[in-house]
């Protein structure tokens, strides 16, 4: 009865309502049960498929595990990120946690809202709290997506980047901004 | 039995008149009453009759009795003219072209020619097969299985929406990104450094913006404290200062009688100070 | 590794290709096996759901056995095309790419434009470009969802229908209209 159920629903390109299904399986003998069998689905799912009731029928739904994959054949092709991002993006791994003036500092330019939304929508950036400074600004850092993406184990396996006149880098703009 | 005709099942059209079939007519052109029209609309037009009157009578494409075609074809269409149905101009021209086939095959043939090349009927023939074989086709075509009568395909699943497609980026851009700018930093004007300048100064706002509430001694509107004609920038210092001053609870919100809200000095912990 | 497959042709509303598949899966380690699963899936169906192999790629069917099942739901034999329809439709499948006249001159009638605009509304034909003789008329040809909807694997599916005498019947209308 589960597969006759699901035949139905896989077949339909619309939510099926409870007097729907009840009206094709009618009174007959053979679909006796179709009920429970809805009701076991609802709660079980079947493989990588689950039933949802929306809209006022029940529907078909991949399970939401198989999104980074489905994401692979539905995704529009990658694009590589801007210069502009992928400075501040530079600059959040190798100062975190660090403020937006304080990427701004270091890149000498404004940043965008757009850049940030970029990096927060791909998982890579996120808010860790705020500096006790007037205007409490957010401090930024990479997420743990950030470290997986790249295959980093941590952020000390970030590559160390060693200029000749070294250390200069390694002023902390909250210093100056302090 | 006619040679050409494609190797399908009878004639594409399953001609039916009135539930029966119409192989099984007599031969002297019985149509019952208002049949007609139904059964020439079964046509696609005079082609497909003229190759089903051929199929009817067993004859062969290829070698085609264009006298006794031509007079069947005919009461045909003197039976729906009799019955005053419209026919398409296209049966009128088919008469007219079997006619004109038919008077020359009444011609000596010209003894050296090629027969073939010469025979009258043989672009008729070649449409009659160029037709039989569309509908060998369509009948070939039908028959295969098909969506929605033979079989029903898994309509596409919905899916949650779908995280965005990761930007091809590797760790060696960030890498490569970070050491030019600490090779290269920039020489602009730095944005965190104006706010920390003399004239801009947080801190500095602050401190002006207090003692304007304390020599007015009154609420003041929001815009009153805010500095004329000032730049973006030093608006936003302003306001900033302002929501310092009230997260420090020196100045205050007070909701006025005549609506609104007014900012005031808070007695409480800033006014002495 | 089998349900992740099944996830991936579920969300898909046409066949896919080994190659897009391929494309998808990469060389993800997480994925090897996928060629197997796929194999598999192809004897042995899941649940309802049959693979096939369609208009030159994978899709999923539901079992004909629920067919009587699916017909309640669906109705019998939904809209089906006018003899005239079918035979303009068997044209352009076995004689692509061909013009209207074309089409005109192998059924002998005139063609309207009302079953043109049908096929062409069900997504079977389209137009695939201009013949360069006067009045540059549009050349018909047949779409994938034309195989998948006929389940055809490719044009080369097609049955083939032959005249006693053969040969006649090749004369390509073109030629003649050319």
């Amino acid at each position: 009865m589960r597969e006759r159920l699901l035949a139905l629903l896989l077949s339909s390109g619309e939510p099926l309502s409870s007097d729907h299904l009840a009206t094709v399986f009618g009174d007959d003998p053979d679909f006796t049960g179709w009920e429970t069998a809805l009701d076991a689905l609802l709660t079980e799912g079947y493989g990588p498929l689950q039933l949802v009731f929306v809209a006022g029928g029940y529907r078909l739904r991949i399970h939401p595990c198989h999104n980074s994959l489905l994401a692979r054949l539905h995704g529009e092709t990658p694009r590589s990120l801007s210069k502009a991002a992928l400075e501040t993006l530079a600059v959040i791994a190798y100062q975190q946690p660090v403020t937006r003036p304080e990427i701004e500092h270091r890149r000498g330019v404004a940043l965008s809202a757009q850049i940030m939304q970029q990096l927060q929508e791909r998982g890579w950036i996120t808010v860790a709290g705020h500096r006790e400074t007037p205007g409490r600004p957010a401090l930024w850092v990479t997420t743990p997506e950030f470290l997986e993406h790249f295959s980093l184990v941590s952020l000390e396996s970030l590559p160390v980047v060693q200029t000749r006149n070294g250390g200069v880098h390694q002023d902390s703009p909250q210093d100056e901004a302090g | 039995m006619g040679g050409a005709v494609a190797e399908v099942r009878p004639p594409a059209c399953a001609i039916q008149v009135l539930g029966q079939p119409m192989e099984s007519l007599p031969d002297g052109l019985f149509i019952p009453p208002d049949a007609l029209e139904v059964f020439l609309e079964d046509f696609s037009g005079p082609l497909e009759l003229l190759l089903w009157l051929i199929r009817r009578n067993r004859m062969d494409i290829r070698d085609i009795p264009v006298a006794e075609v031509t007079r069947q074809y005919l009461r045909y269409l003197h039976e729906a003219r009799r019955r005053n149905l419209e026919l398409a101009a296209e049966y009128l021209l088919m008469a007219a072209w079997l006619a004109e086939i038919k008077a020359r095959m009444l011609l000596p043939a010209p003894v050296a020619a090629e027969d073939e090349d010469l025979d009258p009927r043989l672009e008729l023939a070649r449409r009659l097969e160029a037709l039989a074989l569309v509908q060998g086709q369509t009948a070939a075509l039908n028959a295969l299985p098909q969506a929605g009568r033979d079989f029903w395909v898994a309509r596409p699943v919905a899916h949650h929406a779908l995280p965005p497609t990761p930007p091809q980026v590797a760790l060696t851009d960030i890498v490569q990104c970070w050491r030019q700018l600490l090779l290269d930093p920039p020489r602009k004007p730095l944005p965190v450094h104006t706010l920390t300048s003399a004239h801009m100064g947080l801190r500095q706002r602050m401190v002006v913006l207090l003692r304007i509430c304390r020599r007015e001694s009154r609420p003041c509107l929001l815009a009153e404290l805010l500095p004329p004609l000032a730049d973006r920038l030093a608006l936003a210092v302003s306001l900033l200062a302002i929501l310092e001053l009230l997260r420090q609870q020196a100045l205050a919100l007070v909701e006025h009688e005549s609506g609104g809200w007014r900012v005031v000095v808070n007695e409480q912990t800033g006014g002495s100070g």
